[in-house]
């Protein structure tokens, strides 16, 4: 985090162009922002959990091709990378599970009823969220770590 | 009436794609194709942005129109970032700018 | 209001044919670039306020942060835009793109 | 910490705007949504060495206009050349450098994406205080750097 900081101030590297890295330095957060309302906002408005990964993946390529490779792994390294991309496939799996072991079938949210009574009908919007939040990490993660691997070659220096 | 309009607007801007993609396909150097595919892009975030207004629900066609615009800001750095391939960029454009500075200096220099 | 939005509208279908008839017609790589980089961004720009003030006739709170998400677009666009026009310039002379000169044939 | 906080308040107008729907759920989670970017990548949108003043967006506001109207001109004489039916003689394409007094890199960011916007020129560059600058034609190029680099210093330098 630091050394992102000091990178971002001191700007100017062989080959990096101030300008692109400024107006993506202040598109990142809105992209970020942007990829989690698409997610929270899955059942009203197009899109879901797949286009928010995408979209927050999205932003740290772009980090990725403004500055170079290292500061992008400062900023969220490869150990974490992975970790959500677990992460997400085990909420995938485990709401999934979850609903098949309290007696209904594999994804069938009103089954949860039993664990928290809410109703079955909240329960099929709040577990299509869940869901979501889960494809949504475990997709951001891909997206990302493809684009490093391709990007590098499997070695993680430099980049693009 | 104005949805009349809107339809006729579409339409156009749609024709001015296609004419764009001619900048696309039979475009000299690498670089026209880029900006082709950008100049498409641009146009596609308006027109989806029209589109919303003939189906009435603008409020979700806005979504995907940001989302597009982004994608393709997205597209044509990467292009960029691919072609540039850890150059040291600061040295060419000094070597391009002399060489452009004593071209000056012999056209004006010589016999006209 | 509907006639204001019109007229927007209306111009930025101009200048957008202009954009296009400039990377059609313009002899190199770098000036096709001022023809597309400037008219596109104020066309779009033109359209989206145009909608963003269409959008407005049946007035109501929604439809009015509708098109205020519709004018971030062009927020967007005003960061975007340029940013994208200076990365391919960069690109183009750092790869050697040869720009037209004047006495030359158009490519 | 003021960053952090002006960066959640920025993202929360944004979220609302985006969202539309003020029952708590998607409420609570926007808020949510909001703390984790803001608490994730707040030294993105500002740096430490310049936290965010009220002054410098003011004058940026101040500043919008102007270059509003200049990118208008920007168009019509762009439109001008290319319907002009010997274009070939209006233009003068080449590259040109000069020098510039500003000294934060956002007014520095802000001059070349002016430049960009505006008659006739393209910023190729912007190393230290240098600025290359690809201008279409000749009187473009001598219109650099002028009123707006002094708008842009009064608006966004300190």
């Amino acid at each position: 985090m630091r050394q992102l900081q000091q990178r971002v101030e001191t700007q100017q590297q062989v080959g990096e162009s101030l300008i692109t890295q400024t107006a993506v330095r202040l598109l990142v957060p809105f992209v970020q922002l942007f990829g989690l309302y698409v997610i929270v906002h899955g059942h009203y408005s197009p899109g879901g959990g797949f286009q928010g990964g995408v979209l927050l993946g999205s932003s740290f390529i772009m980090l990725g091709l403004a500055y170079d490779q290292k500061t992008v792994l400062r900023l969220m390294s490869e150990r974490t990378n992975i970790l959500f991309g677990n992460l997400g496939a085990l909420i995938f799996t485990g709401v999934g599970a979850l609903c098949a072991i309290f007696g209904g079938l594999f994804l069938d949210y009103s089954a949860l009823d039993v664990l928290i009574p809410l109703g079955p009908i909240e329960w099929r919007s709040f577990g299509i969220f869940l869901v979501e939040v889960g494809v949504g990490l475990a997709v951001m993660s891909i997206m990302a770590s493809l684009f490093w691997d391709l990007g590098s070659a499997g070695q993680m220096d430099e980049g693009l | 009436m104005m949805d009349t309009f809107i339809l006729a607007a579409a339409v156009i801007l749609l024709l001015l794609i296609l004419a764009s993609l001619a900048r696309v396909v039979g475009g000299p150097t690498i670089g026209d194709r880029i900006l082709g595919g950008n100049v498409v892009g641009t146009k596609t975030t308006v027109l989806l942005l029209l589109i919303g207004i003939l189906y009435s629900d603008l409020g979700m066609f806005v979504d995907i129109a940001i989302a597009y615009a982004l994608l393709n800001f997205i597209a044509t750095l990467g292009a960029t970032k691919f072609f540039l391939r850890r150059r040291n960029t600061d040295e060419v454009l000094d070597e391009i700018f002399h060489q452009q500075e004593d071209a000056v200096d012999t056209t004006k220099g010589g016999p006209s | 209001m509907t006639l204001v939005a019109m007229l927007l509208i209306l111009a930025g279908l101009f200048f957008f044919a202009i954009g296009v008839l400039g990377i059609l017609r313009f002899p190199d790589f770098y000036s096709r670039l001022h023809a597309a980089g400037k008219s596109d961004s104020l066309a779009s720009v033109l359209v989206i306020v145009g909608v963003a003030l269409y959008n407005l006739h049946d007035f109501s709170f929604a439809n009015v942060l509708v098109s205020l998400k519709i004018l971030l677009i062009a927020v967007f666009i005003y960061v975007a835009s340029p940013t994208a026009t200076h990365a391919l310039t960069r690109t183009a002379l750092v790869l050697g793109i040869e720009p037209w000169e004047k006495g030359k044939k158009r490519r | 910490m003021k960053a952090k906080l002006v960066t959640f308040v920025i993202l929360l107008i944004f979220w609302i705007i985006m969202s539309g729907m003020f029952d708590g759920f998607h409420l609570t989670l926007g808020v949510l949504c909001c703390l984790l970017v803001a608490f994730f990548s707040n030294h993105l949108l500002f740096t430490e060495a310049h936290p965010p003043s009220l002054r410098g967006c003011l004058g940026f506001v101040v500043y919008l206009p102007y270059l509003f109207w200049q990118i208008i001109i920007a168009n019509i004489q762009v439109a001008f050349i290319v319907l002009h039916p010997r274009m070939l003689d209006k233009i003068d394409p080449h590259l040109f450098r000069f020098d510039t007094v500003l000294k934060r890199p956002l007014s520095k960011v802000a001059l070349a994406q002016s430049i960009t916007l505006t008659p006739g020129t393209i910023t190729v560059d912007v190393h230290d205080e240098q600025f290359t600058v690809y201008a279409l034609t000749k009187d473009a190029a001598d219109a650099l750097p002028g009123e707006m680099e002094q708008r842009v210093a009064r608006a966004l330098e300190r």
